[in-house]
């Protein structure tokens, strides 16, 4: 079966069982794969979910690990870049870590690159700024609220 | 020597240091937060103690719970590790008052150092060479202006209790003197509690060159030689090497340089082990920055090239034995490089990475020394610093002290939250940091010209085919369409039943 | 130096090999027969090629299939590990014939050193002291006897074609003799398709002390000094230590044990690493035993004493580079031990322990090396030695490198398998063993006066409620009629909810 | 509620659940525990069944390894030390490996401490004795025979 398969951005058409056709491939570790390529080549690959995304992998090999997705071409392509609404943008946490700061209220106005919000995690502070001017549609988290990556902290329209 | 000793500290250093205590027939005691229970430093002490909350302040900063954790459990000396309460002269003094050995040097000799401002004083006057500018507090941004124009911009601005970066701003026009000079001292209230700030002349393109130094209670001091740590990160070291590409290429600079640290150190009264911290040119000048009155995170490297062990002699030393080394006995053997592995993402600005490791290998085998905190399925807190193990390695050259890490850092993999091994293997094959050619400013040159470019069509190709078997496999089984029965799908598929 | 190497071999050497040609950026051709494809050389190499079944002598002592990979993947040489083909002269030839360098001496050389008796002639005439007895196998138990009688009881039979014990026999009397003989003859058949054996003195108590030497192609020959290997059990090396603790007690033996090593070599115009065994009494007295014309498994502690990479030399040198380091560069340096982790049953008469590794944790930290051939999860075959891993320690003192080792051993867990490592914990902390009075018949004196005492009240009863509630936790959740909810029952099934 | 645990041939009562009040135990990888005693002690635990018996478990502790079997003191006491035919004797595998030579057949008589089978594994050749003089009762495997750890490869009476 055809699939499509984004590696560190690139899209291309898969088939994954010719791809594997000849190899021997054993898991020889939990997610920890042991490819002898149909020429002879020893190949090690750790494939690990990537946190939070359904159908997105991480693959590591040689020491880096490359981003991947599998997608069944038949599935609806388009997901939807945004939350929907054309304007409104969500501000989602970086990494996870704790709320230090709040800098809005909601229905503030911000300028583009304006401070929103510092979260902090491992003894740094990372502060999310405003990636437009626009006014604060709604804000979802307190100072001192333990976040998870991703999640949205506020949203700006 | 020491009854039982309390290490007040955790993750890798905790570990080495309890190590260090087992190989000496120590028992150990652990302290841990309520997060770090089930912490490997736990796991490997003697005994272990909870000591509070998550936050620092509550914990590990705290010294009277750590002194209370001492008391109960019998232990008559502290090993303080790095960061934490280990440069905090009243806590130095708190253990003496208690009757409890503090493993590291006299309170006084901390507090004389604790200010980079009082530091810079006593190295002048011991003739150490420093970087032009102010040894006091800055009163205010008119003050700091004057000085600056008459050491001439760039200048540096820094934190007087500062550590780590924090505190810190280069500043390279008058215009942007106020702004900084106020960022830089809210920096350094919120850090360490004090908004003192002075200003130096900056160094471009400096190296930082440091001098591990070693002193016994009897008066007895000795330095063993230079670590290079110019590639930083925000003000952080990433990789350490002993000894320095820039040193060895100079006659005579090591033992100027050491000579310097030893002045320096004596000035302050000191013993145990320190480090005494330079600014370097490429012409080989160098200014006097400050003093960590500590044990280093980079302690290893001078241990694989000079043969000795720091921590065991620290031990010793607080012990009241003498240090028994001389200066002519010091001995530099082949070549020593550190990276410190963090949880951090170096695709998304190195933002911190904590979580679950799900998968863990590491490396070993001829000239690797690995001083790991972690284990396969820990939960890395949000809660400290990222730094999760420190990779050494050692060999004849340089050159193959760099190519001995690459190998390394290719057995090494940290599954489920994000680290920068990938980052230093493209680093270690860069050329100008082959060259030796470094600066504290290497790491942002660096990340303008490095472009790694993506995996080869075979590499991308294998990749996606062996994430999609991954995830059949982790599927309630669906097989594939295919009547073809290959080989790998046997193979993998019955690897899966047999686990 | 080479465009693509191929080991023959499996298990830690091989991954010791391959570490080495990736820091010289050399491609790895593995090879591995049907039980071995998941095995940690074949993850770790660029290349692998399947050569047959289990059995030795249809995959890895099969030179044809060897040459025809090498040939297939376009390796230019060969490195042979020890074992299997390493001191097979034919194979050595037929690499050569083949335009193929095999990574070791010349054919010649293998073969002056492969038969015992040869290489006795060789070294009396060097010069080098053997014991007495004859350098020609026995032509029968007649001929034995009379030569017995003229060098005096004990004496021992010895294999000519032999290595690892096989084949040799201690004789107290003539009584034994004829039996004796014949045992080890049909031994030696068995072992080696050579029933040829010869017959020495047996020296008491002897200690087992070898010299590793290196040269090079071009004429220059230097020793890195002795390894002491007199732990042994059934003639198999168990612990091996540089340097020697007699050696280091007698002033000039090194350099004389140096001297004729190199001697022997020399005139059996040998390159590369090997190694020449002596067997030596306690007063310093010293004789020729045999030389190994290969890498020897407990070549680490000699790296890590004198900071030397032989597999590193081993390329260079085959590659015909010049041995640069003159005997007066050598240094040595401190002390090293190195345990070899097998898996077997010290509680069973040592039998064999092939199986599943369940667990798997592996020490680290200051003065550790580990050469390891597995991984959590692998299973150990029952073809091959039991061999697991080689944990090696450094430190100033052979106290340190004990007590480093006995730290080493309790970060070590190897479960589902039995292994050696409490006994080595036992042995690390005997007397005799600490004080350094080693011979080659230690292990049976110690088993006699160990006695490992049961485990003291409260550890036996925290381990036996440990083990319930694994149980426990390992079946449909199964509550404990008791009302009291205590912390740890708390604790140990959130974590369990967790993972 | 009470057990009767055996620890390296020692018998005793146990009552783990007292054992462990005011303990911390934690399993930090899969069987291995992390154990913090009410007094303060760090002890680390690594549990594995013991091959081939139920109710028996591998713990170790501090590098050296304890035998431990658990009972439920109200089960039956004794299992039957035998196969139960008096003065019948198995001869069962010391470990796994692969029967090189079976040096009897089944009505020889065999005497006290003459060999009987050599299994072989990791290169080392073990000959199986007869423990007592008697008669071959059964041979259960041949030359080539795999065997497991326990396995009864033949039985004397």
């Amino acid at each position: 079966m055809k699939w499509i398969a984004t590696v560190d951005g690139v899209e291309r058409p898969l088939d994954p069982q010719a791809v594997l056709d000849g190899a021997s491939v054993v898991e020889v570790e939990p997610g920890v794969y042991s490819v002898l390529t149909a020429n002879g080549a020893s190949i090690e690959m750790r494939v690990n979910p990537a946190p939070g995304m359904a159908g997105a992998w991480n693959v590591g090999v040689n020491g880096r690990t490359h981003a991947v997705t599998l997608r069944d071409p038949r599935e609806r392509a388009a997901r939807g870049a945004g939350a929907g609404a054309a304007g409104r943008q969500n501000i989602n946490a970086p990494m996870p870590g704790k709320v230090v700061r709040v800098l809005v209220q909601a229905g503030d106005a911000v300028e583009a690159g304006q401070g929103l919000v510092v979260v902090e995690a491992m003894k740094m502070q990372n502060e999310m700024k405003s990636p437009k001017a626009g006014t604060v549609a709604e804000v979802r988290v307190d100072a001192g609220a333990t976040v998870a990556v991703g999640e949205t902290l506020l949203i700006i329209e | 020597m020491f009854r039982k000793v309390l290490v007040a500290n955790r993750g890798e250093i905790a570990v080495r240091v309890i190590r260090a205590l087992r190989e000496r027939g120590i028992p150990s005691v652990a302290v841990f937060s309520d997060v770090d229970r089930n912490s490997l430093h736990v796991r490997m002490a003697d005994e272990a103690v909870g000591i509070g909350p998550a936050l620092s302040s509550e914990s590990y900063l705290n010294s009277g719970k750590i002194l209370d954790a001492a008391s109960r459990t019998g232990a008559d000396a502290i090993h303080p590790g790095y960061g934490f309460l280990s440069e905090n002269a009243e806590f130095a003094q708190a253990c003496a008052d208690a009757g409890i050995t503090f493993i590291g040097p006299s309170a006084s000799a901390i507090r004389a150092m604790g200010s980079k401002t009082a530091a810079r004083k006593i190295a002048e006057a011991a003739g150490a060479p420093v970087v032009p500018g102010t040894s006091e507090a800055l009163r205010d941004a008119e003050q700091a202006r004057q000085i600056a124009a008459t050491i001439g911009y760039p200048v540096m601005l820094k934190a007087a209790a500062g550590g780590g970066g924090k505190g810190m701003r280069l500043v390279h026009s008058e215009a942007e003197l106020a702004g900084a000079l106020r960022d830089a001292s809210s920096e350094a209230e919120r850090s360490f509690k004090n908004s003192e700030v002075y200003i130096e002349k900056a160094i471009l393109r400096p190296r930082h060159v440091e001098i591990q130094v070693l002193g016994d209670q009897h008066g007895h001091m000795i330095h063993l030689g230079e670590r290079e740590c110019s590639v930083q990160r925000r003000h952080q070291k990433v990789i350490e090497e002993c000894p320095s590409p820039l040193v060895t290429s100079i006659p005579g600079m090591r033992e100027r340089m050491g000579a310097a640290a030893v002045l320096v150190a004596k000035a302050a009264g000191y013993y145990n082990a320190g480090t005494v911290e330079f600014l370097a040119d490429d012409s080989g000048a160098f200014y006097f920055l400050e003093m960590n009155t500590r044990l280093q995170v980079e302690h290893p490297v001078t241990e694989l090239v000079t043969s000795m062990d720091l921590v065991h002699w620290q031990l010793r030393i607080a012990a009241g034995e003498r240090l028994t080394v001389r200066q002519e006995d010091v001995k530099w053997n082949g070549w020593s490089m550190e990276c410190r592995l963090y949880a951090e993402d170096p695709d998304a600005n190195f933002l911190p990475s904590p979580g679950r490791i799900q998968q863990l290998s590491l490396p070993s085998g001829p000239g690797i020394r690995l001083d790991s905190g972690v284990y396969p399925g820990w939960t890395v807190p949000m809660d400290y610093d990222p730094l999760l193990a420190k990779l050494a390695t050692w060999a004849e050259t340089r050159e193959l002290a760099i190519d001995r890490m690459i190998r390394a850092l290719a057995e090494t993999s940290i599954a489920g939250i994000k680290t920068n091994i990938a980052f230093f293997d493209a680093l270690l094959r860069d050329h100008p940091f082959r060259e030796g050619a470094l600066h504290t400013g290497f790491i942002v040159e660096f990340l303008e010209r490095a472009n790694t470019p993506g995996p080869d069509e075979d590499t991308a190709e294998l990749a996606a085919a062996v994430a999609w078997l991954h995830s059949r496999s982790k599927q309630p089984v669906e097989l594939p369409s295919s009547t073809q029965k290959s080989k790998w799908l046997e193979q993998g598929r019955a690897r899966l039943h047999r686990s």
